[in-house]
């Protein structure tokens, strides 16, 4: 079966374990650092597995190319340690299982668009920026077929994406396209990070959705009305496995003239939306995902944001309203630059 | 028009009555399982006084007589099992006085909850009623005639426990108005006079409520809600228990459904809350989230979603919009809600989805909470095929299994069917029996109100 | 049962009096703006025909008299369900009753039938001669203005209308002619559809000498002198304000002058 | 047609007479069904129509000329399809036009239906008055027949021969004359746009006349089309199409709304009054167009817009669509649609109730005089209101 390639000597000869120390929710010294991971690299108990949030930055933190974060929730799995409650792991497990209907192959050309679990999201892909996209699935029946599973490394169910994801790579796969443009860059992380990870293969190229939008706007360029807007981008926990991508989300926002306001959460020290923490089970989660979630938007108050912009609707579930009650309205990326080119 | 709806005719007008094919085949049916039975006479009156001239023909011609009001309760009780004049209550739909300080509404039969819902918030915003959570066309009169409730059931009990004051017509035709209201002063209590409670729960059998007045309670401004998500349904009459001592919580429904398959297995408590402020909203919310749940989430048996001034609610709206019809694309529905003890839900649950499973019906299963988990109100729940005859008799047969679990498991089924009815009353104790015999022939002596139902032999 | 129909198509009056114009002849009235439409007596005569075809059997044949364009009301009378449709090719218009009818029962010699319809009088000149000519011509017995028919046992059971709403009940033994008054059914709708399906039915058209009549057989013994319009009162009045107001008004007005 | 070849058949049963569609979606009355607001019986509504449908298709019922009222008192106005929350709610409106599809094949419709459609064939409107007469309304007016201009003004058969409907088209011919909009009528040439036709069933004749005026329209050179109908620009949009026509059709208040903006419309004239408007169903819940005629209202100066309880998408229609406006179904009562909607509009202290429709123009019109409230309700068209704000020409 699949298995996660984590090179230990690596991880072990490490003299910065950047992944702990950075960690912006644990506050953990090199050498704490170094004896966790080698407990954790030997499959021992870590206080580091209870005290993960899930917040993936590790995967982007490790300068070693190696998958800390993949090795933790490998780790909360087989030491039945998860996170969250057992009865939400089981309802978040069965979201995953395709219920309505068979997959139906619809006929696509490129450039293609997977939608994953968010077909109902598909009404903002329309306009200039989008001619010629061809868009699955487009049914919320569908949707199951194209989940990209990632989501369960918030539940310590590494197994289930190993298991179920060769077949969604399959449903794509039977489109026949080279090139698969990721609406949700949980998927790109997905096939760009995830799977070469584990060594499933990944038959198409995997491009982030933010690609994608900054070439048609280069092609676009003599239409775009500059906007004006100062915003802030929420980085989605996923968007830590494509951090080589997310220079894009700065060089849409020149090309379409908003300034991406000076803050504190930006960049590496950007906070996850509390989505995820206010699941879990441990004490003073519920509240740690309230405060994650006051300091982030204070900031973007501070910091004078007009537009909250995102890529994750999770995120933008879980903080849009949010935003929007602090007068910062919440915006998908696509909605952001089709405001742009009109 | 035969002589009969000639009279009736002059009672109510014209465009008010109908003998024809068409309107007795529309009220022959009921949106459940239930058989047709034709009508003979279809009338729809706009005053008491237009009620009381039909019921003195009926009684006089000795024709059954059915009072009939959104027709919702699925169970066939509107159904004119011998015949007779089907009375659609529904044109009689005057709000006729709110008392905002003694909190109440007087309203006629035929008005619907959601009129009522859409009337106070316009015009009474601090107040609001126990909200059933049927269509929008469910009347008022209809509930309390079959003993039901509401979204207060849980702090405030039956909506037929809110009763102030009714006024009915007789099945002889007197006009008889029973609390305050009988000594010509408001509408406000049933108390102290003697107990007259020969109405509320006979489902139309002594006769037909045409005014009630009922208690509205404080409506707070802000409403939240949160679902428990447990995998052991064992677990839930202990919770259900503890979140009513705090008193901190409105509605509390614990459901448990097949389908969509997310939620499959798993028992769902959802909770809702509401206050007048954001510190009210957080003390109620701590009280219940710290105090009671989070030991459950600590210890990974439960999950809470929600309930958090930082998370969006998904609310109902009131009245709800319930599409659950359709899931088998074919427009049917029906369940059995029974009274149970609270401590039954788990029981309830496991023997509903076998019942389910024999018939091949994914389950649906729900006890909403009445008083302080005093008892619970718990339903089974069949959709059905309209238009495929075998589904219609699996969803039945269904029906049936569940009228008889529930009197199994120590509960009383409410609003049941006739075969709900005949399973209670072989159970019930002679002298009872008998006295609800007595009461009966009393009021009714030519057995014109809604014969076939609530029928002692 | 064999039931032959005969129907006659003419301009659509009914809301459009004031447009009629007399044309210079001062015979006839200008027929250019007007639109045609089978005789409303005649469309009652069908239906009574159509449905005892369908309670007992047999083959109803829709006949007429008339120039090319009447093929439009023939062609209507198929869509209603009629098997068959003949034309006899003439121009009605400048021919009497009597000419018709000689040329109709010509015909309906020529057709198997054991009942005979017409509408009781036509829209356009209202002789209500035609049925009981023809009935003559054919010599079978007949019955004018019928409001109710019953057909059993080669007899037909007929309801005629009389003055005041008295009625008279005839039998007749079949082959019979029957004139049909308005209000003895509901002629059935004819679809735009039913219309283009009907295309398919046989529409035949006989001319005189293959009837074996010759035009001078065919003199009118009447001669139309000229037509002449009623002048339009000038008087009409409007009445506004509600139902109320207007019927005390209209009240007051009779009583002043006189009526009440 | 057996219920098995029934368009439908595989639908119609789904439905569960939850009832939602007889409310808007505040709830506030039960009677936003315009059939079950008059009647008040399970049959008018729209849950019994479609189960008496299914009954005759399944003959269990026979038919009889009150199954056809019942049928056929659907105004087609919309409110079941927006209020239904089943997956199935946009084809309720189509599952009863078929059901009168049905009823029309097999030549079983009510008299009153009969007549209507007699009438538009042999004359072209509902009336059965000369084709001859079409073009009467624009006596007295110096309204151009149609040769090329940008626009044909289609007036639609209301328009054209109802007297009170007759007042609303020359105000507009004389508002477009003011905005200096190049148009042509096409007098006793213009036929009927056959949407009601198309909503009572009869597809044949629709088919016929839509393909008539296509073919009129494409040898006038027509390509910019204004209606006074909502009914006209309904059928006009979205079935005329179905005959590759491609014309640019605008509602009046579609235009009148342009013309303001672009300050080519002078209405400083003012109109004083407090008013309210009633949404035409055509205009409103099928063509979701509830802001134009809003829009053109509240430019004027002096208008003092107030809503209905019920309005835009919850709007009560006024009873006379799908043909009912001439067949009268709904009417003789004081439970008819459009004379609740009157005492609606009355309930708003408005002195003037304004629509944007001939049909609805006429209906309400002949309620608030049933109502007796003509002294304090004055019914007008919006054309006619733009009409007097318009100051006179000169200045």
């Amino acid at each position: 079966m699949y298995e996660l390639r984590f090179d230990e000597r690596k991880c072990l000869g490490c003299q910065t374990c950047d992944c702990l120390t950075k960690c912006q929710y644990m506050d953990i010294d090199v050498e704490t650092a170094k004896t966790e991971m080698r407990k954790i690299i030997n499959g021992e108990d870590s206080f580091v597995l209870r005290q993960c949030v899930t917040c993936y930055a590790c995967e982007e933190y490790c300068k070693k190319g190696n998958h800390p974060f993949y090795l933790i929730v490998e780790r909360q799995e087989e030491l039945d340690i998860p996170p969250l409650p057992r009865p939400l792991i089981k309802q978040g497990v069965q979201m995953g299982i395709p219920w309505r209907g068979d997959l139906e192959v619809q006929h696509v050309q490129e450039p293609f668009l997977d939608m994953c679990m968010f077909p109902q999201l598909a009404g903002s892909i329309q306009g200039r920026l989008f001619d010629g996209l061809s868009i699955a699935p487009t049914d919320t029946r569908q949707r199951a077929h194209f989940f990209c599973q990632l989501m369960y490394l918030h539940y310590a169910r590494s197994s289930v994406i190993r298991e179920r994801l060769p077949q969604i790579i399959e449903n794509i796969a039977k489109h026949n396209v080279e090139e698969v443009v990721c609406f949700h860059d949980e998927c790109y992380g997905t096939f760009a990070s995830y799977a070469p990870a584990f060594g499933i293969e990944v038959p198409f190229k995997p491009v982030h959705f933010f690609e994608y939008l900054y070439n048609r706007l280069v092609d676009l360029k003599n239409d775009i009305k500059p906007l004006n807007l100062k915003v802030a981008y929420q980085r989605p926990c996923s968007s830590r496995l494509s951090s080589d991508k997310l220079h894009f989300v700065d060089d849409i926002f020149e090309l379409i003239g908003v300034e991406s306001v000076e803050r504190e959460y930006v960049g590496e020290h950007a906070l996850c939306c509390g989505g995820a923490i206010r699941m879990q089970k441990y004490e003073g989660r519920y509240e740690l995902a309230d405060d994650v979630q006051k300091r982030n938007i204070e900031d973007m108050v501070q910091a004078g944001t007009q537009f909250c912009v995102f890529n994750c609707p999770a995120c933008y579930d879980t903080l849009g309203h949010l935003t929007a009650r602090s007068g910062i309205n919440p915006i998908f990326m696509g909605d952001l630059c089709r405001l742009a080119v009109g | 028009m035969d002589s009969i709806c000639q009279s009736l005719a002059e009672i109510v007008g014209e465009s008010h009555v109908s003998n024809r094919p068409e309107e007795l085949y529309v009220y022959s049916r009921d949106l459940g399982t239930a058989e047709p039975h034709l009508p003979q006479y279809v009338v729809s009156p706009r005053t008491t006084e237009e009620v009381q001239q039909v019921v003195k023909l009926a009684n006089r011609e000795k024709i059954p007589v059915v009072p009939l009001g959104g027709g919702l309760t699925l169970a066939g009780l509107v159904m004119p099992l011998k015949g007779g004049i089907v009375l659609d209550m529904k044109r009689m739909d005057s709000i006729l006085e709110v008392n905002e300080r003694a909190r109440y509404v007087l309203v006629e039969a035929g008005v619907s909850q959601g009129k009522l819902v859409a009337y106070l918030d316009r015009h009474h915003p601090n107040l609001v009623h126990s909200e059933p959570g049927a269509p929008g066309q469910a009347t008022v009169a209809g509930n309390v005639a079959i003993h039901g409730q509401g979204d207060l059931a849980q702090p405030y009990g039956f909506n037929s426990d809110m009763v102030n004051g009714l006024e009915v017509v007789l099945p002889t035709g007197e006009v008889c108005r029973i609390g305050s209201c009988s000594l010509g002063q408001q509408w406000f209590t049933q108390h102290p006079l003697p107990d007259l409670g020969l109405f509320l729960g006979w489902c139309g059998t002594t006769g037909i409520i045409t005014k009630v007045s009922l208690r509205l309670f404080p409506r707070k401004r802000i409403r939240d809600m949160g679902v428990f998500v447990l995998e052991d349904g064992d677990l839930v009459p202990d919770i259900l228990y503890r979140i009513s001592h705090t008193e901190m919580a409105g509605d509390l429904i614990a459901w448990s459904q097949e389908l969509p398959v997310t939620v499959s297995g798993l028992h769902n408590i959802s909770i809702f809350i509401s206050g007048d402020s954001e510190e009210e909203m957080e003390l109620k919310r701590k009280l219940i989230r710290v105090g009671i749940l989070g030991e459950y989430i600590r210890s990974g048996t439960g999950g809470l979603i929600g309930l958090s001034a930082n998370v969006r609610p998904r609310l109902p709206r009131r009245p709800p919009v319930s599409t659950i019809q359709d899931i088998k694309k074919g427009g049917g529905f029906e369940y059995v809600g029974a009274i149970m003890p609270v401590d039954t839900y788990p029981e309830c649950c496991r023997r509903g989805a076998d019942i389910s499973a024999r018939h091949d019906i994914a389950y649906t299963l729900l006890g909403r909470v009445i008083g302080r988990s005093h008892a619970m109100m718990f339903s089974w729940s069949y959709v059905f095929n309209r238009a495929d005859e075998d589904s219609v008799r699996e969803a039945r047969e269904a029906l049936y299994e569940s009228d008889d679990l529930a009197l199994e498991l120590g509960g009383i089924p409410w609003k049941p069917g006739v075969y709900g009815q005949r399973a209670v009353m072989e159970r019930m104790d002679p002298n009872t029996l008998s006295l609800m015999k007595k009461v009966k022939e009393l009021l009714d002596p030519n057995g014109i109100m809604n014969p076939g139902n609530w029928e002692v032999s | 049962m064999d039931i032959v129909v005969a129907v006659k198509q003419v301009p659509d009056t009914s809301e459009v009096v004031d447009v009629i114009k007399i044309d210079a002849s001062g015979k006839d009235i200008e027929r250019g703006t007007l639109v045609s439409k089978i005789n409303e007596w005649d469309e009652y005569a069908l239906e009574e025909a159509l449905q005892w075809k369908q309670k007992l059997g047999g083959t109803v044949t829709a006949v007429a008299a008339g120039p090319g364009e009447w093929d439009d009301t023939l062609r209507r009378a198929l869509a209603m369900g009629a098997d068959r449709a003949v034309r006899v090719d003439e121009d009605a218009t400048v021919i009497d009753c009597s000419a018709v009818a000689r040329t109709l029962a010509a015909l309906i010699r020529r057709l198997p039938y054991d009942l005979v319809v017409f509408g009781a009088q036509s829209e356009d000149f209202g002789s209500a001669q035609l049925g009981p000519m023809v009935a003559e011509m054919l010599g079978i017995p007949h019955a004018a203005l019928v409001i109710r028919l019953q057909v059993e046992e080669g007899e037909a059971h007929v309801e005629r209308e009389l003055e005041g709403g008295t009625r008279e009940l005839y039998t007749l033994r079949l082959p019979a002619l029957l004139t049909i008054q308005t209000g003895i059914n509901r002629p059935r709708y004819v679809s735009f559809a039913s219309v283009r399906k009907a295309r398919e039915k046989e529409l035949s058209v006989m001319s005189l000498d293959e009837l074996g009549l010759s035009p001078e057989a065919l003199t009118p013994a009447v001669e139309l002198d000229r037509l002449e319009l009623v002048p339009a009162g000038k008087r009409a009045q409007l009445l506004s304000g509600s139902a109320e107001e207007a019927a005390a008004k209209l009240a007051e007005i009779l009583r002043d002058s006189g009526v009440i | 047609m057996a219920l098995t070849e029934y368009k439908y058949s595989d639908v119609i049963h789904r439905c569960f007479r939850c009832g939602y569609c007889k409310f808007p979606t505040s709830f506030v009355e039960v009677n936003n069904c315009p059939a079950y607001a008059r009647y008040r019986l399970e049959s008018y509504s729209t849950g019994g129509r479609l189960w008496l449908i299914r009954a005759w298709l399944n003959d269990e019922l026979d038919w009889s000329e009150h199954l056809g009222e019942i049928v056929y008192s659907c105004a087609a106005c919309k409110n079941c399809a927006e209020q239904c929350p089943l997956p199935f709610s946009g084809d309720i409106v189509d599952m009863i036009v078929a059901a009168k599809g049905e009823m029309v094949e097999r030549g079983s419709i009510p008299s009153a239906v009969k007549e209507f459609l007699e009438n538009v064939d042999r004359q072209g409107n509902p009336y059965g008055t000369a084709r001859s007469k079409r073009g009467e309304w624009m006596e007295g007016t110096d309204i151009e027949e149609y040769r090329g201009q940008e626009f044909l003004y289609y007036v639609g058969c209301v328009g054209s021969y109802d007297t009170r409907a007759q007042q609303a088209a020359r105000a507009l011919g004389r508002v477009l004359q003011k905005g200096g909009v190049s148009f042509g009528v096409l007098g006793n040439k213009e036929n009927c746009d056959g949407n009601d036709v198309g909503k009572l069933g009869e597809a044949g004749l629709f088919e016929a006349l839509a393909e008539e005026n296509v073919r009129q329209f494409k040898d006038l050179g027509v390509r910019r089309i204004v209606t006074l109908s909502p009914h006209a620009f309904n059928a006009i949009k979205n079935d005329y199409p179905r005959l590759d026509s491609a014309f640019e059709v605008l509602h009046y208040t579609q235009l009148l709304r342009d013309l303001v903006r672009a300050r080519k419309l002078d209405v400083s004239s003012g109109f004083n009054a407090k008013l309210t408007y009633h949404d035409p169903c055509f205009l409103g819940r099928w063509n979701m167009e509830y802001e134009a005629p809003r829009e053109v209202l509240r430019t004027i100066p002096g208008v003092e817009l107030v809503e209905m309880e019920r309005h835009r998408a919850d709007a009560l229609c006024c009873g006379g669509g799908g043909g009912n406006f001439y067949t009268d179904f709904l009417g003789g009562s004081e439970d008819s649609p459009s004379r609740i909607r009157a005492r609606d509009a009355c309930a708003t202290g408005a002195s003037v109730v304004a629509t944007a429709c001939p049909n609805c123009l006429t209906m309400l019109e002949d309620a608030v005089k049933a109502e007796g409230l003509d002294d304090r309700l004055k019914v007008m068209d919006i054309s006619e209101i733009v009409s007097e704000a318009c100051p006179p020409k000169g200045n």
